[in-house]
């Protein structure tokens, strides 16, 4: 049975002048080998076990999706330390409260922004002994007691090789696949973040399971742009590439995320429903500003009867191109649901686009769909059955899972182990789901289950992503918690939304003053009219409705912890952010005043009744 | 349609910096030089359009290349080519005449060189005077060329006529031509020039490609953007202008001496005046400042409009209808309402509208 | 005047600087010093004669009198080539771009004076013009990757917003690695978040290779905090010298250019 | 030891009094130049072109006056004409595009004049005697043996009495303030309303009635042929010793550029080769001018702002 | 026309320039009479192009309102010229004066009154007005205007502009490179002509401070956009404005200490 570090070295001597891992930097894309790679992990770990790092300690590892980040975490597994990855964009607070929770005693930033976040309370973690950091711009004031530089931890690590020749590889070599791989804090859509430890089995037994299934090649081309703190982007990015040895592409930067996906080509991708939507709206608004009769002729009966031949070579291979999609053999989704008409469209379009299923505390995978879901009803939340070696069964509505990708409980928290893993081993997803035919049907995140006060059980998410099906709304907040019915905060798309407006000839100055037009009221309405008359047509007549909307005068904020970095909307924080107006629309008045700190009018929100 | 871009990585600054970076355009450029201009062209066309159309063409393009350098990439104005022209004619004659192992590129070469220098003294007030005021030079040097071979007979071998009949080569082409199966007859026939111009043609573009994508192009496109700005990052504008009317007027020089040797088989000063020079700068217009395919989709738009009238001409009212001087009047006409019309609807002339074509085509179907 | 910078060594020395225009005075009698690796401001109304200055230093107006003197070499006339080879960089209040060129290509002709390759040998595609090439784009990539331009690389720059014009001209007086960088303007008419940033630019090249900066700037919020040097210019003469925090309360630049307590 | 100064001065006179004739030519190019930045290239065949329809007109025994007044409308006509559909698209394009605009432009009414007419030389008599006049009979107390002839003194008034009207009515009227203020920067004399395209409308028209009395006074001394649009490269050389945006640059320009002519024509031109060197030779001498000067004698040197 | 009509009404105008760059997307403004409105933004955000938009100086750099409509007292002034405009009594103080440099202040003066075909007493009587107004160039009357300073050259190109008699002036980047204290002597100008005279402005301005002093309502302008509309005191105490234009006179913003990544933007996608 592999670790990490074994199949590295299987790698550097198999494979090594196969390319494993590309960025783009400097305009162009270069390249590391399987042995570049391997020299690297080797400098690095040599630089950590020179600095003090022993089996078992935790390596915070701080940043976007870069090779350097990919390089630390094979060098702390090489050590046998546990890397704990977290967000790149983390607020000082947040990052306090997870190196505390995980005891790190390095951490690997990539720039400045990272250093200045844990800068201030550095102090205030005795734990942490050592800041490492990539990005040398900006550094030059700071106190370097704790700091040093990638370079001096590689010089560092060269003159320990020198001394110590084999170290690594003995420390390596005692690594087992049950010794701990990663401590993986969930995305916490349910508030507080707690980390999941899973061992390096969890993800490779159920990666070869994966790749088998799947049939992943050596040969893929992976794009990759995620950040690494999520157990799904360390299961498809990180774990697939170490089982299969292929290539991994980073971007230049984020602004070159869509460009330089397209010069990459990638023959397997993965991605939360996010990137797919913005792919998808990009597309959809590029027709609607075309003049060609022809590609909106092809657009708007793709949906309906599919490529023709001609289409396909005129209009569809050559969007796919544009896009970077034309040599997709495995595109995933995941993390949350893709809303139907966006994952249609990329079915007809001929993307062989498929929704994964996975949690943090499973590895970040426990299904896949099959060709047969994609056709299926419900195709965007059926995601198929279990993969081999992992068991799945329907508690209470509720899916639990078990098998070779169950973690080994959460860090230095026993009593929410207790709560979620049963004494026989099945652990709770928190997720409502059916089995349709062995196939894992996802209904709804547990918690966020709601129940009016009838009783009655409501599902918001299924609704609100039928609102961002819309290219018009670019989120939509379902509340009806212990009341009668159920109300709508909607989050346009200022771009689309904009667009639409200017072609209405519309005066307008922004998405404040967008969210307050009557055009743009009414535009919404027809939608919270469609997705009621939707639910009634499924539900029946009696089914609970959406009877009042508001268009809220502003996105979603992230940074107050509205939503989460991956963009899922938190419903209790929201609730409690936009309590007063949510009264408001339950009390009836067709008026609503928001205001700032100082008591000025900020805008005058409207709200309607369906 | 035709571009597929998805899935090219660049992986070094050598393959970013390509002359034809896209793939396709590779593959078209290869098949149109090769499989079209050497082999289809030349094993099909008949004498009357290779020694006709694809010779001038070709030449004139030349020229325009060589005038494009001076007015499109570094913008300074030149209404003396066909003056350089005649240098380069003039030289590579005499040259010819004078020196006994000479063979022709190698003259051609010379003659080019010989008119860079003539280029550079009348590029001299270049470092003094600007914009407008630079014609008077130009200007000097076309009316300079016109009377200097005139007024000293020299030049001519001392030809009564002013006309010196040119045997297509004199001598060998190349060294060890004797080794090859094609004998001076092959090379004095229109196929054996034809394939001359043609494959000097492709290495002055090649060369003016390579110029223009380094430092030496840079520098010139400064000079034309911001002298001022230019000089104060270091780059001397004298210099960089003095190299531009060089390269300028070398190119000018090769074109007059293919002009002469290739394609009329003459000498004869009097071609190479101030209408020639006025109808090389219309196919830099109409073709585009600062682009080499414009110079070339120039030269054949210019000079192929009124081979073209004649033709329909003949065609519809039966042979010789059109008198030439409706031919010309026609054509005067035509070219001067194309250029005002380019000017003011695509000022960067065919070049621009073959650039748009190409950009609709990478982003096909959304191209508006 | 100026205590603080008297220990410092002198980068450039200007003596006695008179300049006309037709007889117009644009500069008269002004001397000042710019000390090795400061960030000198130099502020005043419109026609003070301020960019004049600068066109001063790099040899593009010639003094009537006076005298220059960088890094020890003292020159009555100052050419615009002489300044760029002893390291003088320079961007300009109204940007002088290559309109006709990429993004890249702009801020490759700054590294012009690190070219050797003739003409025919670039013509050729030759060892050296190849190799030339090929470093110098490395070396640019760099000065892209450090402002941000990546996404904007193979744009005309004739085409980009005003801020990322002014960012690439940076980026091309950087590439000739500069010992000084005079910026004329270099925030004029941007938004704070794009002042921001470029005062961030400035004060790193400043810190970390040591480069010595002249900037012109209206904005005094920006002068106080980056400045370590400030001369005031009015009507062309010099009213005021020192550290920003002496030139805030010299009675006379507030009387002639800040107004009423500002 | 003076004796030969008489023959001197002939020539310095002959060659100043045809020297007018180019300032003439060269006046009309400085007005476009300077009232809208363009070079007009077309001049010398509106010049051909106004002659020819004159010429057209008087060879079908059209009375001389009627024919001038109709040829008159016509040029006025024609310089709206290029106003509108030339130039005023490419308003704002640079100046080098202009210029070829109106090489395009000449190309264009070559074609022209030359299909609606035809390329035969035609004469033009405007009746003024082509005697000469022998100074010495008319000044004996000067003292010079000198011949002049009739004509030149003749056409160097008129061009003098237009130039003059000209310089008045653009220094002292309302018009030639806004002429100067648009010259001086378009956008702002649009900004306060002064009618750009009006102005642009009454310089064209100008030139229009300049190229025809110039194309009339050419005519009458080296008929009416194509090679008349060679007048305006004899009108280059003097526009550009002058500086392109000055009326006394033009007329001390034409003077300079006369007189070198025939001086060199009479005295250099046996170091030469012998003959044809007026082709070059005025260009020369512009190039050495514009060396000392290289924006002309009164042109403007620009104080390059950056 | 009734007087609510507002004398400047620009509805949601796109500007297009060579049929290709589009410069303003979505626009609307209005100046009711008598009222000054300022318009803020930094360079390159649209001012000028919404400014010779309503002067339709636009056409002659090669720019069209491509979508949208532009209303000056209640008439659509598509079909316009700039001469028209002027003459209905809108002009446009450019950006950069742009006073005639060759001619004499007062000749510069003087081309501003063309427009109205007026008798020589009366341009003289408006002459000695605009010197009074404007004090500083009465004594500079004879000099050339290419050598007068830039307050002065801002003076005779407001002077030229009120020569017209205009009811709206368009004041492009008055402030732009004049001293602080300048600034306000020219700005206490445009209150004058705007209280006593009865002229409407609207200012573009970079400096929202001053401008904002001045105004009576401001919009922000961003990539063409209008991104905010309001009164001038709402504008400047609302935070984004703030931090946008105003930072130089806060105390939170600081140059000295920035870091790089301010402006990297949240993730795409």
């Amino acid at each position: 049975m592999e670790t990490f570090p074994s199949l590295l070295q299987q790698h550097a001597t198999q494979s090594s002048n196969r390319t494993a891992l590309r960025m783009k930097k400097h305009g162009i894309w270069n390249s590391y080998t399987w042995s570049d790679v391997a020299d690297e992990v080797q400098k690095l770990a040599c630089g950590f076990a020179a600095t003090g790092l022993k089996p078992g300690d935790k390596v915070a590892i701080i940043g976007n999706n870069v090779p350097p980040l990919f390089f630390s975490i094979l060098a702390a597994q090489s050590l046998g330390a546990i890397p704990v990855p977290m967000h790149a964009d983390s607020t000082t607070a947040e990052l306090k409260g997870l190196l505390e929770n995980c005891e790190a005693r390095f951490a690997v930033l990539q720039d400045q922004q990272q250093v200045d976040a844990i800068y201030e309370v550095i102090k205030e973690l005795p734990m942490l002994t050592e800041v490492i950091y990539f990005d040398e711009r900006g550094m030059r004031d700071y106190d370097h007691t704790h700091l040093k530089s990638y370079i001096e931890f590689e010089e560092l690590g060269e003159q320990f090789a020198k001394e110590h020749p084999s170290f690594i590889s003995d420390v390596s070599s005692k690594i087992t696949p049950d010794s701990e791989a990663f401590i993986v804090y969930t995305a916490g859509t349910s508030g507080t973040c707690r980390g999941a430890v899973l061992t390096h089995s969890n993800f490779l037994s159920t990666g070869q399971t994966f790749v088998d299934q799947e049939g992943i090649s050596d040969r893929e081309e992976v794009y990759s742009y995620l950040p690494l703190s999520y157990a799904s982007t360390l299961f498809f990015v990180y774990a697939l590439w170490m089982i299969k040895g292929y290539t991994i592409n980073c971007p230049e930067s984020n602004e070159t995320i869509l460009a330089d996906m397209r010069e990459v080509g990638p023959t397997m991708l993965y991605g939360p429903p996010h990137f797919y939507k913005t792919i998808y709206s990009q597309i959809q608004s590029r027709t609607e500003n075309t003049k060609s009769s022809l590609l909106r002729r092809h657009m708007s009966s793709l949906m309906t009867q599919g490529r023709t031949w001609l289409g396909d070579k005129l209009v569809f291979s050559q969007i796919k191109d544009l896009y970077g999609l034309s040599k997709i053999k495995h595109a995933y989704v995941g993390g949350d649901v893709l809303s139907e008409e966006v994952f249609k469209f990329y079915i007809a379009l001929g993307v062989n686009l498929r929704a994964t299923y996975g949690t943090a505390e499973s590895a970040g995978c426990i299904s896949v769909q099959d060709a047969q879901d994609t056709n299926a009803e419900h195709a965007e939340t059926m995601v198929g059955a279990p993969l081999p070696g992992v068991e799945v069964k329907i508690d209470n509505k509720e899916i639990c899972f078990k098998g070779t990708n169950a973690f080994k409980g959460y860090y230095r928290d026993e009593a929410q182990n207790n709560l979620i893993v049963s004494a026989d081993g099945w652990i709770k997803t928190g997720d409502i789901g059916e089995m349709v035919s062995d196939h894992i049907h996802v209904l709804e995140r547990s918690d966020c289950v709601s129940k009016f006060s009838t009783g009655a059980d409501f599902m918001p998410k299924q609704i609100e992503n039928a609102f961002k099906a819309s290219p018009y709304i670019q989120d939509a907040v379902i509340v009806g918690e212990q009341k009668e019915h159920m109300v709508a905060l909607i989050v346009i798309n200022a771009e689309s939304v904009g667009a639409w407006a200017e072609r209405q000839q519309m005066q307008f100055t922004g998405l404040r003053d967008l969210a307050t037009k009557d055009e743009v009221t009414a535009l919404i309405s027809d939608k919270v009219r469609e997705v009621n008359s939707c639910m009634e047509h499924v539900g029946g007549a009696n089914c609970p409705q959406i009877k009042r909307h508001t268009i809220l005068h502003t996105e979603l904020n992230a940074s107050v912890g509205e939503m989460t970095r991956s963009r899922k909307i938190r419903r209790d924080i929201i609730a409690n952010n936009y309590k007063a107006l949510i009264d408001a629309l339950y009390s009836g008045v067709d008026k609503y005043d928001v205001t700032d700190s100082n008591g000025d009018l900020v805008a005058q929100l409207r709200l309607q009744t369906a | 349609m035709y571009y597929r871009e998805a899935g090219r990585l660049v992986k070094s600054f050598a393959d970013d910096r390509r002359m034809l970076p896209l793939k396709e355009d590779r593959l078209l450029s290869t098949l149109f030089v090769v499989g079209v201009m050497y082999i289809l062209v030349t094993a099909f066309a008949s004498d009357y359009l290779l020694s006709a159309i694809f010779i001038p063409m070709m030449v004139l393009g030349v020229a325009t290349l060589g005038l494009n350098i001076a007015t499109g990439y570094t913008g300074q104005l030149s209404l003396g080519t066909a003056g350089f022209m005649s240098f380069g004619a003039f030289a590579a004659f005499n040259l010819v005449l004078r020196v006994d192992w000479m063979y022709i590129p190698l003259a051609f070469f010379l003659a080019g060189v010989i008119a860079g220098l003539v280029g550079i003294v009348f590029g001299l007030p270049a470092l003094r005077i600007k914009g407008f005021y630079l014609i008077v030079s130009t200007l000097a040097a076309q009316f300079f060329s016109e009377w200097i071979f005139n007024a000293y007979p020299w030049f001519l071998n001392y030809t009564t006529s002013g006309v010196v009949n040119l045997p297509p080569f004199h001598y060998r082409v190349f060294p060890f031509q004797e080794l090859t199966p094609l004998n001076d007859a092959f090379w004095h026939s229109s196929r054996g020039r034809y394939l001359i111009t043609l494959t000097i043609t492709i290495a002055l573009i090649v060369a003016c490609k390579n110029m223009v994508r380094s430092s030496t192009g840079r520098n010139w496109m400064a000079v034309r953007d911001m002298d001022i700005a230019a000089n104060v990052i270091g780059i001397s504008v004298a210099k960089t202008k003095l190299m531009a009317f060089f390269v300028s007027t070398f190119y000018c020089g090769v074109a007059g001496a293919m002009y002469s040797y290739c394609y009329i088989g003459n000498l004869d000063f009097m071609i190479f005046n101030l209408r020639r020079s006025f109808l090389v700068m219309f196919m830099v217009i109409v073709g585009g400042l600062g682009s080499i395919l414009g110079s070339f989709l120039g030269a054949i738009f210019v000079y192929g409009w009124p081979i073209l009238i004649t033709r329909l001409g003949d065609w519809i009212f039966g042979g010789g209808t059109l008198d030439t001087a409706f031919v010309e009047n026609n054509s005067k006409i035509v070219v001067g309402t194309i250029i005002i019309v380019l000017l003011i609807r695509e000022p960067g002339g065919f070049a621009a509208l073959w650039n748009t074509t190409k950009q609709k085509l990478r982003v096909w179907p959304f191209s508006k | 005047m100026n205590t603080s910078t008297d220990s410092k060594k002198p980068i450039l020395v200007l003596d006695n600087i008179n300049l006309s225009f037709k007889g117009v005075k644009a500069i008269t009698d002004i001397s000042f010093n710019v000390y090795e690796g400061e960030i000198c401001a130099v502020i005043g109304p419109n026609g003070a004669g301020k960019s004049s200055m600068l066109n001063v230093i790099n040899g593009v107006y010639i003094p009537q009198e006076g005298s220059i003197t960088f890094e020890g070499r003292q020159f009555s006339k100052m050419k615009p080539g002489t300044a760029a080879s002893m390291g003088i960089g320079r961007t300009f209040q109204n940007i002088a771009l290559f309109a006709g060129m990429s993004t890249l290509d702009n801020i490759m002709t700054g590294r012009n004076s690190f070219h050797k390759a003739t003409f025919w040998e670039t013509a050729l595609n030759m060892g050296r013009a190849r190799r030339e090439e090929l470093a110098s784009r490395e070396e640019v990539e760099k000065i892209i990757e450090f402002l941000g331009l990546q996404s904007i690389r193979k744009t005309p720059v004739s085409s980009l917003p005003y801020g990322l014009q002014k960012r690439v001209e940076l980026g091309r007086a950087l590439a000739a690695q500069p010992k000084m960088l005079l910026l004329d303007e270099p925030m004029a008419g941007m938004t704070m978040e794009e002042k921001l940033d470029m005062s961030c630019y400035i004060q790193e090249v400043n810190a970390n290779l040591g480069t010595t900066v002249v900037l012109i700037e209206h904005d005094m919020g920006v002068v106080m905090d980056v400045s370590d040097h400030v001369v005031v210019m009015d009507y062309g003469k010099k009213i005021g010298d020192g550290t920003p925090e002496e030139v805030m309360n010299n009675q006379d630049v507030i009387d002639a250019y800040l107004g009423v307590s500002h | 030891m003076w004796e030969w100064l008489p023959f001197f001065l002939e020539v310095l006179v002959g060659g100043l009094l045809s020297g007018v004739m180019y300032s003439l030519v060269a006046i009309g190019f400085v007005l476009i130049y300077k009232s809208s930045g363009v070079f007009n290239f077309a001049q010398g065949t509106m010049l051909l072109l106004a002659a020819l329809t004159f010429v057209s007109m008087t060879e079908r025994q059209v009375n001389f006056w009627v024919a001038f007044s109709i040829t008159l409308v016509l040029m006025v006509a024609l310089g709206i004409i290029v106003e509108r559909t030339v130039m005023r698209p490419l308003a704002n394009q640079s100046l080098l595009s202009l210029f070829m605009a109106t090489v395009g432009l000449n190309y264009f009414l070559e074609g022209l004049a030359q299909g609606v007419w035809d390329s035969a030389v035609h004469g033009v008599d405007l009746g003024i005697s082509n005697d000469p006049i022998f100074l010495i009979e008319k000044f004996p107390n000067l003292g010079l043996d000198i011949i002049i002839s009739q004509f030149d003194i003749a056409a160097a008034v008129i061009a003098g009495s237009m130039i003059l009207g000209l310089t008045l009515f653009f220094q002292y009227t309302r018009t030639g303030l806004s002429l100067r203020a648009v010259s001086d920067d378009h956008m702002a004399a649009m900004a306060v309303g002064i009618p750009l395209n009006r102005i642009w409308a009454i310089v064209w028209a100008v030139t229009g009635v300049i190229c025809l009395i110039a194309g009339l006074l050419w005519g009458d001394r080296v008929s009416v042929s194509f090679t008349l649009t060679a007048a305006v490269l004899k009108g280059l050389p003097v526009i550009l010793i002058g500086g392109l945006t000055s009326i006394p640059g033009a007329i001390v320009g034409g003077l300079i550029i006369g007189a070198s002519e025939k001086l060199g024509e009479i005295y250099l031109a046996e170091y030469f080769g012998g003959q044809g060197i007026e082709h070059w030779w005025a260009y020369t001498t512009a190039l050495i001018f514009l060396m000392i000067r290289p924006t002309g004698i009164f042109g403007e040197k620009e104080i390059e702002r950056v | 026309m009734s007087t609510d009509t507002p004398i400047l009404s620009i509805k949601n105008i796109e500007v297009l320039y060579s049929r290709v760059i589009s410069a303003l997307h979505g626009v609307s403004i209005e100046v009711q009479k008598g009222e000054v409105v300022s318009l803020l933004g930094a360079n390159g955000a649209g001012k000028t192009t919404t400014c010779k938009a309503v002067s339709r100086l636009l056409e002659a750099e090669r720019g069209e309102v491509s979508k949208g409509s532009i209303e000056y007292n209640g008439v659509d002034i598509k079909t316009m010229s700039p001469y028209d405009m002027v003459k209905a009594g809108v002009v446009q103080v450019l950006e950069g004066r742009h006073i005639f440099g060759h001619l004499t202040v007062e000749e510069n003066l003087l081309t501003g009154s063309f427009i109205r075909n007026a008798d020589s007493a009366s341009v003289k009587r408006d002459l000695e007005y605009v010197y009074s107004r404007f004090n500083r160039i009465k004594d500079r009357r004879k000099n050339l205007g290419g050598l007068c300073s830039g307050g002065e050259q801002q003076m005779v190109a407001m002077g030229r502009a009120m020569m017209a008699k205009p009811n709206l002036i368009l004041l492009d980047e008055p402030s732009m490179g004049l001293a602080p204290q300048l600034i306000e002597e020219i700005f206490e100008i445009v209150k004058t002509l705007n209280e006593e005279d009865g002229v409407s402005f609207l200012v573009s301005e970079q400096n929202a401070n001053i401008a904002l002093k001045y105004a009576k309502i401001g919009y922000i302008i961003e990539n063409g956009r209008v991104v905010l509309k309001g009164s001038a005191k709402e504008l400047s105490e609302s935070d984004s404005v703030k931090e946008m234009y105003m930072g130089g006179g806060g105390d939170e913003v600081s140059f000295s200490d920035v870091k790089y990544y301010h402006r990297r933007r949240p993730c795409m996608v």
